[in-house]
């Protein structure tokens, strides 16, 4: 996506102590340690693409690739990203211990497009997904832009980041697989009834962020058509190089001609316009 | 042999280079992706992204995934094709000191030949490597690099078109590698790069699906190593033109074993990767070993097995 | 189908077993090594390590090494011969309640048809699986299994010498594995045992020498699963007889991905060396999958990848 | 090598967490766990077969195979090993901290004959190889046999087990390729020395028991030859399974009909008579 004409950060491939790393919520781990060159030129929606080495030998490690995780905030050098265990890669990580030699590659990627006359944002995170929405949230509240945010989890104990969110002001709504808190139902149904409500009008230059599993996606993609509201999504593809060589993480792109194309994910991406991608 | 005594300084199969150390093709793309951690002029070659005659847009997703350790890929040669090759990424690479390799790969002979003849007439490029692995659409699908008489047809008609130096890239998925080696050599190469990927499969026992949307895809990294290994060997036994060995290569000791099997010089695929930096650790990992062992130079190692 | 909903019992190749995962020829020895471990009875079928016509001593040392995750093996087929077997190690055997399939191999037909016709007359033998990788003398050391015509002929011949259910045992250093595996299906077998191991090999930079003695070897273990997959589902695809799938299988799920692929069964190998009691702890990961999925039995997995 | 008629204990398999593992000298560390079956069993010579895996993945291990190490001690229920670091596996074991888990087979192959009238013992540890005869020269000491200890070693700082063996009625001699500590040269050079002594008729029923690098164990069998000392020797082949099956561990014995056969150090040793080894 062409999202900025800003030549995006240099790369730095960094050897890192791990500072904390702690569980935040069932399955859900936080991340941080100190990456001074990273944290420096991070934008909204970039990535880091992690090497879990187990003992730190480099070129023995069962887990060959790296694994793509956003960069969920930036506190002075130190970098976080927030994490769900979903494989052999993030059970391992979830294991280490401050001290342990992380490598991290990054910032990657493009970032998120935010217009000048933005109002209201709204943010839609499912699951881990709302981790790749965090520092946009940060941006956005810090240029004063109202936000509203969405968050979709299975139940209270995968519940994220609601606390930080509410503390810098975006105004919550939360969805819950098993109504244990919140709407329960989809997160889309809270999105609808927003777009929905009588004030709606009130939303004048709107724009939808989404992050999640790939239905709530197009679901997300599906309502924001209905309601002609512009939309990006943060994809998560799995990735080899995370550089942009191996075409290992590309997604479909419409292109203007009526055609398609295979682009990638951590190079012209990993933020796309919704309205592009083809399912 | 060289007078300084670590020179890393090879020539191989007409391409000179500063030291024995590429990287495999569709693991570096065009080599501006790297810039950030890497000189490119401390390379010794780049080999490119296979090109074909015509832009590939590529399979669909999901195209790659991971197996201990290593990882299977069904990319599909997407590609700019070799007019935008050389419209768009052929300039940035004649900024550097480094011979530029450039894959081609065609379901047709003619496409082969097509390409042969924009990259001979381009500026530029060091050197062809044929990548025979290629589904063969004359033959239902069945790659060029699996049939002898094929090789050397194909073989045969590029080199005649060409007067650039010329690499054969081997496919492992073969009864005998040494037939089509031999085929290609007869043929005209001026060297063989072994090996391509091993062709290999992953399933996701949840959904039942395969991993990749191809299905099949080709296994690399560290798990093929000891097979290429043994394919180098067996190829420098029976061939007299060098050999540029791969598969697996992580360190300087992966590819000094390359060199001891029988490999002129080495390429680097998948552990660009896992390490931005790999080609120049691997150098710097050649460089401490022929310090170590006391060799003038590369040429003492290759095919040094003692048997 | 079974009534019991999570049984495991499988008939396979005309072999009845309490389930589907059996060990691998030569990672297991002749049972009794690993009593201290297994209750034999609990295994679906153990198969011995290949036998020849007359003892054999095997490959000089080194014989073994290590790659990242796998594992090179030149053994050399040393085993204690027909008649010592039948002596010696089937006797323990008969105690349990398991069945014996019993490996063989021979550098001549003629050993190949001995071996045979001493198991088919023995008490105890539930299957023979043919090795036919072995070096064919006749045909200047090429393996049987990487020639069909060669295939159909030492099939043909060992199912004209006995009735009992046969396995034969593909190789996967062909450039097309169902050629053979039809080749042998052509001949009478029951069944098909995908695969053995991959050639490769290993050197040790510091001396320059092969890891192993006999230079080449082996390849097995999780490294080799990606290929072992692969082949399994092409022969699938090709044959209308059982398949007994293998190659780098460590738990139950490796195992379920084998199912999917069309194995009828599986065998444990390298894994029995990380893990005395992996072939039950396989068995238990495929309960756990079957019932969790809540499938009534294996049938209901066998070849049903959704492509 | 039939050394007893007597069966060999049961195996076991145990997970269990590591107690210590402490450097005790370069290159060179001690670790110790509670392993009650194996302990109870215990014979001198006999091996423990250790998968060093990362984070306890079993799976996943990029070190496939285990390791095979001698049981150094046993006190209790607890036991020892003493290795040094030559590769991966050592190397990764060494960064093994109290509490991380192990998986420990055994107690595996033979063990060290004891004749009755047995002395003196001459005992011949090259490295670590020192480690395979420490249960033995306990046994033997226990039993008031005298024992003459022999140990070969780069250097001072290599150096094991001399207080240990000292301690129990050893008595030792020391062998250091830089003369830091000790005969400046091979250990094989004292074992000469010794049996040129003038009192070496004293030596009634000797017999000698070695482990250490092939070389070292060659040159003591030459020399047990030249001076008619029966002579057992531990091997350390790299080894597949350890539990007979593989075939991967064997060496060559000679046969009583001037032939040979591969027997395996896992089973069938790891002690052989040195008289019956083909090199
Ligand atoms: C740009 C980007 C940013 C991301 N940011 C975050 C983040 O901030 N927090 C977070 O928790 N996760 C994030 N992810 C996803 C994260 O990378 C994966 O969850 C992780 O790689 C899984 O590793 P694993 O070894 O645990 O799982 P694996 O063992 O590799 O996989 C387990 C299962 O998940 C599937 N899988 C693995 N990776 C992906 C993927 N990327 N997309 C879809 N399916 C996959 C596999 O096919 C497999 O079935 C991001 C991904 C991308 C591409
Ligand atoms: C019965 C037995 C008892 C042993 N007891 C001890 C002990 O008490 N203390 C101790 O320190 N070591 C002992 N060893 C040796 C020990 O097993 C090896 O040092 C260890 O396996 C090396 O593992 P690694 O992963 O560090 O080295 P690797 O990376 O596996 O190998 C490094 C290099 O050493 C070679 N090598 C590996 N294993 C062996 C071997 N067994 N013999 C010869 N060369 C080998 C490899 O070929 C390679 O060149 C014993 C071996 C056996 C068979
Ligand atoms: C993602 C990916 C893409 C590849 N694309 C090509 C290609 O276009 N042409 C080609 O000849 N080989 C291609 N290869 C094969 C590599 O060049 C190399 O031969 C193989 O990966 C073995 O080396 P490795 O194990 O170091 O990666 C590709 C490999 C990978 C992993
Ligand atoms: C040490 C060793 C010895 C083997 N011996 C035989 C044999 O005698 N006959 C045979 O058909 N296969 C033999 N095999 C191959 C295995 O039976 C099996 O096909 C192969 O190892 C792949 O399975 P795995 O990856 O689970 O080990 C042997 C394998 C190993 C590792
Ligand atoms: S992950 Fe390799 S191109 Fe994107
Ligand atoms: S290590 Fe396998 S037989 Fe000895």
């Amino acid at each position: 996506m062409q999202t900025s004409t800003a030549a995006f950060p240099k790369k730095f491939d960094l050897l890192t102590p791990i500072i904390s790393n702690e569980q935040v919520a069932q399955d859900h781990y936080l991340l941080r340690c100190a990456c001074p060159e990273i944290a420096r030129g991070a934008l909204p929606g970039q990535f880091i693409h992690v090497l879990i080495s187990q003992a730190g030998v480099l070129q023995a490690a069962s887990l060959l690739l790296r694994r793509p995780f956003t960069i969920f905030t930036v506190e002075g050098e130190q970098i976080s990203m927030l994490y769900q265990i979903i494989g052999e890669g993030t059970e391992v990580l979830s294991h280490l211990k401050p001290g342990d030699p992380l490598r991290v590659l990054g910032p990657l990627g493009n970032t998120f497009h935010i217009p000048l006359d933005l109002h209201p944002a709204i943010i839609v995170g499912g699951g881990a997904g709302i981790a790749s929405l965090m520092l946009l949230a940060i941006a956005l509240r810090k240029s004063g832009v109202r936000t509203l945010g969405l968050v979709a989890s299975m139940n209270r104990a995968r519940l994220l980041s609601v606390a930080e969110l509410k503390r810098i002001g975006v105004e919550m709504h939360i969805a819950t697989d098993d109504g244990s808190v919140g709407h329960h139902g989809f997160v889309t149904e809270i999105l609808t009834q927003i777009l929905e409500q009588p004030h709606a009008h009130e939303l004048s230059q709107p724009m939808i962020y989404a992050c999640g599993p790939d239905g709530m996606l197009r679901a997300v993609t599906k309502i924001a058509q209905d309601y002609r509201i512009p939309t990006q999504l943060a994809m998560e593809n799995r990735m080899g190089c995370a550089m942009g060589v191996c075409l290992g993480c590309v997604c479909k792109v419409r292109m203007p001609d009526g055609g398609f194309e295979y682009q990638r994910v951590c190079t012209e991406g990993p933020v796309f316009n919704a309205a592009e991608i083809v399912w | 042999m060289n007078s300084n005594p670590t020179s890393l300084e090879v020539h191989v199969a007409g391409i000179r280079m500063k030291n024995p150390v590429m990287t495999a093709s569709g693991t570096f793309g065009y080599g501006s992706e790297y810039a950030d951690f890497i000189d490119l002029n401390q390379l010794g070659a780049i080999v490119v992204k296979g090109i074909t005659s015509v832009p590939w847009s590529g399979n669909p997703m999901p195209r790659i995934t991971e197996t201990p350790p290593g990882m299977l890929n069904a990319i599909g040669l997407q590609n700019v094709g070799v007019d935008g090759f050389i419209e768009k990424k052929l300039p940035y690479l004649r900024n550097f000191d480094v011979p530029v390799i450039v894959n081609i790969c065609g379901e047709r002979l003619e496409e082969y030949l097509e390409v042969t003849e924009k990259l001979d007439a381009a500026d530029g490029v060091a050197a062809i490597e044929l990548n025979i692995s290629c589904p063969n659409l004359h033959c239902g699908g069945m790659s060029f690099g699996v049939d002898p008489e094929l090789t050397y047809e194909l073989v045969n008609s590029v080199r005649e078109k060409t007067a650039l130096p010329l690499l054969v890239k081997l496919s492992p998925n073969v009864t005998d590698i040494t037939v089509i080696a031999r085929a290609a050599e007869a043929a005209g190469t001026d060297g063989l790069s072994v090996i391509n990927t091993l062709l290999g499969m992953a399933i996701d026992i949840k959904t039942r699906r395969p991993m990749l949307a191809n299905i099949t895809g080709g296994l690399s990294g560290p798990a093929i190593k000891p097979v290429a290994l043994r394919l180098v060997w067996q190829v420098y036994n029976a061939v007299n033109i060098p050999i540029i060995g791969m598969g697996g290569i992580m360190t300087g000791d992966d590819a000094i074993a390359f060199f001891i099997a029988g490999a002129s010089a080495v390429a680097v695929g998948t552990a660009n990767f896992v390490n931005p930096r790999a080609p120049l650790d691997v150098i710097d990992g050649v460089h401490t070993y022929l310090k170590q062992y006391k060799l003038d130079s590369i040429k003492e190692l290759v095919g040094s097995l003692q048997t």
